[in-house]
């Protein structure tokens, strides 16, 4: 929960301990506002606070510096309890410019500290920001607490002995300046960041050497200087269960897990991508790892990367393509192939803003009809999707075992958010993690490339290099158990329903729904993805109000668990929420005849808690839920949550 | 890295019949992928390798059905991106015999990107290019090798592209060996698959193959009996360009044009004609002979050596493994910076 | 409704009186049953019956002579009354070999007629075929009235006179003297294909000649022989509304479609396509037609066809691409960028048999969802699907109406059965089209890119070479109003929600459903596309039964005509047939929560009227409907429906 | 056929500033992409040519934002596509003056197929691609032509893949038009984007771009002002290929190869040398010169006219016209054969 920082009253010697509070960083892109969020991020995490972020930056590398479209932002919040968001609205803010200040102060809290590096608030770059008076001092930021410090000054200051440097490199250290005093404020160790730094750096001690002198510059600065000892705070560590942990985004997760994959599998990993924002990551973070016997492949387009993945399923690799919507649509025909072949392949989808180019560095979740539905012809899959960035591992390697042991695609949705959000991560032993050895086919005594195993209904893998298995596999449709090319219309009706068939088999080893929240609630909220936090949020919001509401959440998409059905039909109201203007509530709804009321936002940024908290309101008020235009019903946002709510 | 071959010792001897799958073949009769088919299934027979190390992979199109006639693995992919499934299968397993096949319509019009890719990278593929001027299986339309003012079912009044030349392409691709052979030359399409087999790395065939059907006689021109002496030079490495029924012609450069000369007259001896150089590094040549259009250019344009890509990706991996030892899941799962609740 | 022959008495003399028959022929690829079979249809048009049509043919070119997969097949019901489907099962059936006999032998109606060209049933040929006695021997052909006749070597009798024609050309006129036979068995002038041929054949006389002596010599010999006079029918013309008819395809019928289109509109064609089947024929018929001033572009592929008609509908043409299936898949980025860019495109989908290359040259209806939900990101789009191949010109003509209208992509979704089918359709004065002439944007005073229409939504479609209006369109979400890149949260979901909103508007102009049959039906049948003959035809079958059903017939897929609501909620039972495996079912399920029942068939082949008939009956009964293997609830087709029902 | 240009004559005289869009231009700073853009707003604005007929259309890339800059009617169209659309944009309408802008991923990874078409069909399309040889926008992967263990995001042991080579391929598809030039050029940039204005035809430029923050570098030992003159030679037409800050050296034949000669040494004078030919119809010299590395080959490699594609496509409708009448929409509806019902 957030906490607000002005229900405390300043006590300048000893810090303020409070159980949760939202940051955020924002400046220029060229500031290094993702390095300081990141760092703080790290350092938290290690401090033993729970956590979660949101990065959120521009699609352009680097947009004129100063101008509102530049503006790259980093929140994090942080506690000593549980929590799933990164914070409906920052209680700290600090920023770098004014363009920066521009985008992000209509989210600061009442009365939240605002700290401004005044370096760039000159008459050329607040009006770049649109701003006709400087609001350092007309007046407009009385409702805050406000900062004004010329960081990049005071960062110049402390670099003064470096003369290796230019002053333009000098200042860009402030991030690091402004990071000590961040330390400073929630009394942070600043020693991870220094091994950081060292790593980093290491064949530019220059800069190195600098960017410590900036960090230590800040914190110091803030021991030093009387006006801080009444923002001085604490955050206790969370309790959490016992264990090993690291900090970690959704794409290193995704990543990690296929090694993982690889290894509990005993199969080589294959992974053929094409750059696309925010899905390359992982094809990086995999790169790193050939040690692993991963090998990589940077194809020249996603028709390749997708055709590649078939082509070294069919060879006999843990075969893994990724990409984010445009590149997702070019893969269509190739996933058909392999539905057709039935190989297994994974597909990650890394979900963004759409339709076309659409929002490439924002968070969507408008790709499951797409994904589920997106082949010609009746072309069944398996979709699954994580809900926290730590779940990224831990579904792409079930969307691995499930792929081998069923014989067929299967879809990974992650999204902006999770791909790039970061949270603390409990660090499983290796020899814990699922393991499930393939087995190819070898004997040819009665092979057939179709005979199914009558459990599964999935086919053998009988590779290439294998003695006395020779077969042709091929896009047209193939005979039952035999695979010759057939164009037999009872054929084509079994093979198209086994294919059916074969996918919803895995429903039958994949775990029921289990309901979170109040036990006898009034409402039932049921959503996918990357909104699980604010959904978890939300009912804790109404909760707080009296209100009982639980809560299911699907990983597995298609097939769903099977205990979806009695579980929507139980519940007064089921309300679901999406970044999407309405995808699973159809699914729902054609399959239960369940009046599901869906709550969208479609604004490329995940849900607040407290919109999921309205939205609950609204639904058991009978009044419509807020959902994105939909004429005549525009759902009035009429309960009011603060953050202290 | 990922073979799972067993490590047999190949068959005493394999014949074409063991190559021979149970599948009835379904061209038309007549069609030149008969005979592209079986000269194929000759060759592998006398190539030592174990059967189940072949993968024909081919895209869509008449001459894409070829896997299904070959009694070993065999991929029918989809339309154009035959070369990024064998690039896959052959990263996957770089011991697999990787022979590609595909039409000019599927290699060139929607399949040319991977194409040029595949070579470009230099893949450990055979890749046959069986061009008859005409997509067949679509049941005639032009295509990308098809010439101006083609009369087709889309081109009604005559098509308006200028065709492409395959083997320019494949050398701009910086292809590493580059031939061209036509269906009806048995011995010749046999002895150019041999040389393909030997070469490690990306092989580009343009088969000149007859679509009965739908272009019948595309070649006749260039391949029929009675004119082909004098409408077609061999490229055959050290050797000079000679050609003609009496053996009676050359090629000479004259500045960076070739033109034709007759042996003989005007004092014009072997010594005068072009010595073709398959090997060097430098393309020229072989560019230069690919614009040649009479007479056509048969035989072996290019045959250079280059690592290939399948072998240096999987060398990077040994070489990291050796650098970092191998991959310790325990250790990356940590990464670097941890804390430990008790 | 089919007619059982066997039910007539023979009578030499005079001519029994059908009302209506179904006659297949069946060859190899080679033995011009395809042309055989048009030439009867045209001739039986001009004949003044109703009548539907289904060729049948491999995806080979020539598949191995003789053997099953290379069997070609074409039937035809014609009646003098109106039928709606190609009819159930033939009650003629003539087979050039053996493998034809294997092949169409079980679909033919009891004590029909079975004409059997002998000539190959040789050992060879019988072995090819896969069997081991010569079933024209073995008695196991009794239940039908056989007629072994050596076509082949009478037609080269007919020719003896020809010198300058082989054997084997002689012996490829074979159909047209099977054709002839067939001409007099049904009192058919000879008069239309004689024309055809002379036409046809201009450069080769002798092959024209030939053709013509085996077309007059089929015919001459069955009236000179004895045996045939018991076979000899009449089905008089159906009576039909006043008006010019022709006989059409539904691939000529969209291309025609098309061409009126432009002309209506004002608006120069462009279209751009790839081949492939079942929809190459459509760029044929459009590349004959320049002197319409259609540009026709063959690209290099679906993505290049796609981008290329994106870039025509810019500069201001009308814009159409086409493909099947895997084209389609292909084609989604593309279609994507005309969704956000809000430029009118048409995109033909002629559905065949998937996932994958699938089975090439049959029908399916399995891209429903797929085309809807096909592209990553909310990217909604108008989808229309035409019920006969005469409607397929009337809906072209309003796809490409409504595109322009709303400045929208629009899918038509025609399938292989009605691309290639055909039936009689009255010739419409051009005069009489409805007429859209458009009007591009001039006006540059106050012009924004996405300053909408307020009643449509629409925005202006203002193209290059325009003085004043000069602005940039691209896939990045775009500013409301003046188009620019925007990344704000709140523009893109107005722009979202604006975006469905418009598609959503077209419901608003198009006609509500009309329900056909029992005004108090106990069962409603819904359904979409090609199969609305079948369902009517089933609906009439059970009808004789005294059983009471209503059917309605979406051709407006999406947004769907305002009262379907209020209609499926209307009856008891609603009945979904499709050729899939359930998809229409799904939406109006989700949409209206209403248990529509499903009844599927994915054979590649239409629907039967019986199979129709049958589904109605179990839904009634409360009994599950036969779907293909829907484990355990695999209904019975338990009820009986003979042709002559 | 469709251009519904209204036609005024234009503006007396146009400047730069009337091409320059009124949206801030969002490249980093230093990129050579602003260069690039300057010099063709300076172009454009002399012209001759209406605003209104300009369409500026690209693929996605840092490069590919170019239309919004420019304050012409433009199209920022989805990756590797441009070609397409744009060929559709010159079919649907002859007049309008289309320019292509595009990097070396969106033109030769993803898109290469398409620039292959729609160079070989001539669609009269200029085509500019700023090669940095680095994906720009995703943020520092190596592209197609990036050199053999290039260290990337996605190749941090080092890329595998041999690069292409543009204007080799240019040539291969049969381009009509094929040149070289650099961002830091001003004024070379600016006379061949005149010279491509002029060509009727597709255009090809390969403009080196550097990336000042993915790829800081690339070509500086070709184009630093230090060391260009000994690192890159010009190529004019009709002119001696001389380069060397003192004009001192030369490209000679030596057989099929080309070498580097010093002028006035071992008696080699301007007469050695080779002359310059970009008309030529036989591309092999403009091929030769395309394989050439050190130095550099700048300038006009080939220049030659073939009608362009979508001029025939509406010659073709024309003539259909006069040969058969315009299409007569009744006539078409009733086909051949028709029956009557009264
Ligand atoms: C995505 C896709 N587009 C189009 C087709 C239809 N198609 C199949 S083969 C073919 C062209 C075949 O021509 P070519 O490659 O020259 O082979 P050929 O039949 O001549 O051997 C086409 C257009 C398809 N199967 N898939
Ligand atoms: C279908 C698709 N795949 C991938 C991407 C991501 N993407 C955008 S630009 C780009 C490459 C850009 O490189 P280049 O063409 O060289 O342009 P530059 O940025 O260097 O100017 C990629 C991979 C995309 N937008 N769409
Ligand atoms: S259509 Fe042509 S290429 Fe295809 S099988 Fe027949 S003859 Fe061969
Ligand atoms: S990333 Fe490189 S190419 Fe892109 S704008 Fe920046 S400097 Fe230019
Ligand atoms: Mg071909
Ligand atoms: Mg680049």
């Amino acid at each position: 929960m957030t906490a607000q920082l002005d229900r405390l009253s300043p006590a300048p010697a000893k810090r303020q301990v409070l159980k949760s509070v939202t940051v955020r960083f924002a400046g220029d892109s060229g500031d290094g506002v993702q390095i300081t969020g990141g760092q703080f991020t790290n350092t938290t995490a290690i401090a033993g606070n729970d956590l979660a972020t949101l990065p959120d930056f521009p699609a352009e590398i680097r947009a004129p510096a100063g101008t509102l479209p530049g503006v790259s932002g980093f929140q994090i919040q942080f506690s000593s309890a549980d929590i799933h968001t990164p914070g409906d609205q920052p209680d700290v803010l600090v920023v770098f410019n004014p363009a920066a200040l521009k985008v992000h102060l209509g989210d600061l809290a009442p009365n939240g500290l605002l700290i401004c590096d005044t370096s760039q608030f000159d008459k050329a770059h607040l009006a770049k920001a649109g701003y006709t008076a400087n609001p350092l001092e007309d007046g407009s930021l009385t409702k805050f607490r406000l900062f004004p410090i010329n960081i990049t000054e005071k960062t110049l200051a402390a670099l003064r002995s470096l003369e290796s440097l230019s002053t333009r490199e000098k200042q860009r250290c402030k991030n690091f300046y402004a990071l000590g005093m961040a330390y400073w404020l929630f009394n942070r160790p600043i020693e991870t960041t220094l091994r950081w730094i060292e790593d980093k750096f290491k064949k530019e001690p220059d800069i190195a050497e600098a960017n410590v002198l900036a960090l230590k510059g800040g914190y110091a600065y803030c021991e030093m200087t009387d006006t801080f000892q009444a923002v001085a705070y604490e955050i206790p560590p969370a309790p959490t269960s016992k264990g090993t942990y690291r900090n970690l985004s959704g794409n290193q997760a995704l990543a990690m897990g296929l090694v993982a994959a690889s290894a509990r599998s005993g199969l080589p990993l294959f992974y053929g991508a094409y750059p696309i924002t925010p899905a390359s990551d992982i094809l990086h973070e995999l790169a790193r790892h050939k040690n692993f016997g991963v090998v990589t492949f940077q194809a020249e387009d996603e028709i390749a990367a997708a055709a590649a993945t078939v082509g070294a399923a069919f060879a006999g690799s843990l075969a893994v393509t990724s990409s984010a919507g445009p590149g997702i649509a070019l893969k269509s025909e190739a996933v058909s192939l392999a539905v057709m072949t039935e190989l297994p392949i994974v597909i990650v989808d890394v979900q963004r803003g759409g339709p076309s180019t659409g929002l490439p560095t924002k968070t969507e979740q408008a790709d499951l009809l797409f994904t589920l539905f997106g082949r010609h012809g009746e072309a069944p899959v398996c979709l699954l999707a994580p809900a926290t960035p730590g779940e990224c591992f831990q579904y792409a390697l079930e969307a691995c075992r499930i792929a081998v042991k069923y014989m067929t695609p299967v879809y990974l949705l992650s999204d902006g958010y999770l791909a790039n959000g970061a949270e603390p991560w409990r660090v499983p032993a290796a020899a814990e993690l699922p393991q499930f050895p393939v087995k190819f086919e070898t004997n040819p005594e009665g092979f057939h490339p179709y005979k199914r195993d009558p459990k599964t209904l999935s086919r053998p893998w009988a590779i290439p290099g294998t003695p006395g298995l020779e077969h042709r596999l091929g896009g047209i449709e193939k005979r039952e158990i035999t695979g010759n090319v057939s164009y037999d219309p009872e054929n084509h009706e079994r093979m198209s329903v086994l294919r059916r068939d074969k996918v919803n088999r895995i429903a039958e080893e994949i775990p029921l729904l289990e309901v979170e929240g109040d036990k006898d609630a009034e409402i039932l909220l049921i959503g996918w993805g990357s909104t699980y936090g604010a959904i978890r949020a939300g009912c804790e919001l109404v909760r707080a109000r009296g209100v009982k509401a639980a809560q299911v959440h699907l990983r597995h998409l298609h097939p769903m668990p099977k205990n979806v059905g009695a579980l929507v039909k139980k519940y007064k109201r089921v309300l679901c929420p999406e970044m999407n203007l309405g995808q699973l509530s159809v699914l729902l709804r054609a399959e239960h005849l369940v009046d599901v009321i869906s709550l969208n936002k479609i604004q490329g940024q995940p849900f607040k808690a407290r919109e999921i908290a309205a939205g609950i309101l609204n639904a058991l008020d009978g009044k419509p839920v807020k959902q994105p235009g939909a004429s005549g019903a525009q759902g009035e946002d009429n309960h009011e949550f603060d953050s202290g709510a | 890295m990922s073979s799972t071959a067993a490590p047999e010792t190949p068959k005493a001897k394999l014949t074409k019949a063991d190559f021979q799958s149970d599948q009835d073949v379904r061209w038309c009769p007549g069609c030149g992928d008969y005979a592209i088919l079986s000269a194929a299934q000759q060759v592998f027979a006398g190539l030592g390798i174990p059967r189940q190390n072949f993968v024909m992979v081919s895209g869509i199109g008449c001459s894409s059905r070829f896997p299904y006639y070959v009694n070993t693995y065999g991929f029918h992919t989809i339309h154009g991106r035959a070369p990024a499934v064998a690039t896959g299968i052959k990263m996957a397993n770089p011991e697999l015999q990787v022979w590609l096949i595909t039409g000019d319509g599927d290699a060139l019009s929607i399949g040319g990107n991977h194409l040029m890719h595949a070579l470009r990278r230099n893949v450990d593929l055979k890749i046959l290019l069986f061009n008859n001027r005409i997509y067949g299986l679509t049941k005639g339309q032009y295509s990308p090798t098809s010439e101006v003012g083609k009369v087709t079912k889309s081109t009604p009044f005559g098509s308006l592209d200028h065709p492409v030349n395959p083997i320019s392409l494949a050398l701009a691709c910086e292809a590493t060996f580059v031939a061209r052979t036509a269906d009806i030359y048995q011995q010749h399409l046999q002895e150019t698959l041999k040389a393909a087999a030997a070469h490690k790395g990306s092989v580009f065939i343009e088969i000149l193959q007859n679509c009965i059907i739908f272009n019948d006689g595309a070649f006749k021109d260039v391949t029929d009996r009675a004119i082909r002496d004098d409408k077609q030079v061999l490229l055959e490495h050290g050797r000079p360009l000679i050609f003609g029924k009496g053996h009676d012609k050359g090629l000479r450069f004259n500045g960076l044009d070739v033109e034709v000369v007759q042996l003989g007259k005007d004092g014009v001896t072997e010594k005068d004609l072009i010595v073709h150089d398959a090997y060097a590094e430098n393309q020229t040549l072989a560019y230069l002979l690919s614009r040649v259009e009479n007479p056509v250019p048969m035989g072996l344009f290019r045959n250079v050596t280059r690592p290939s890509f399948e072998q240096r990706a999987h060398a990077q991996v040994d070489e990291t493994i050796k650098k970092y030892g191998k991959g310790d899941l325990d250790k990356l799962l940590k990464g670097k910076e941890t804390w430990t609740v008790n």
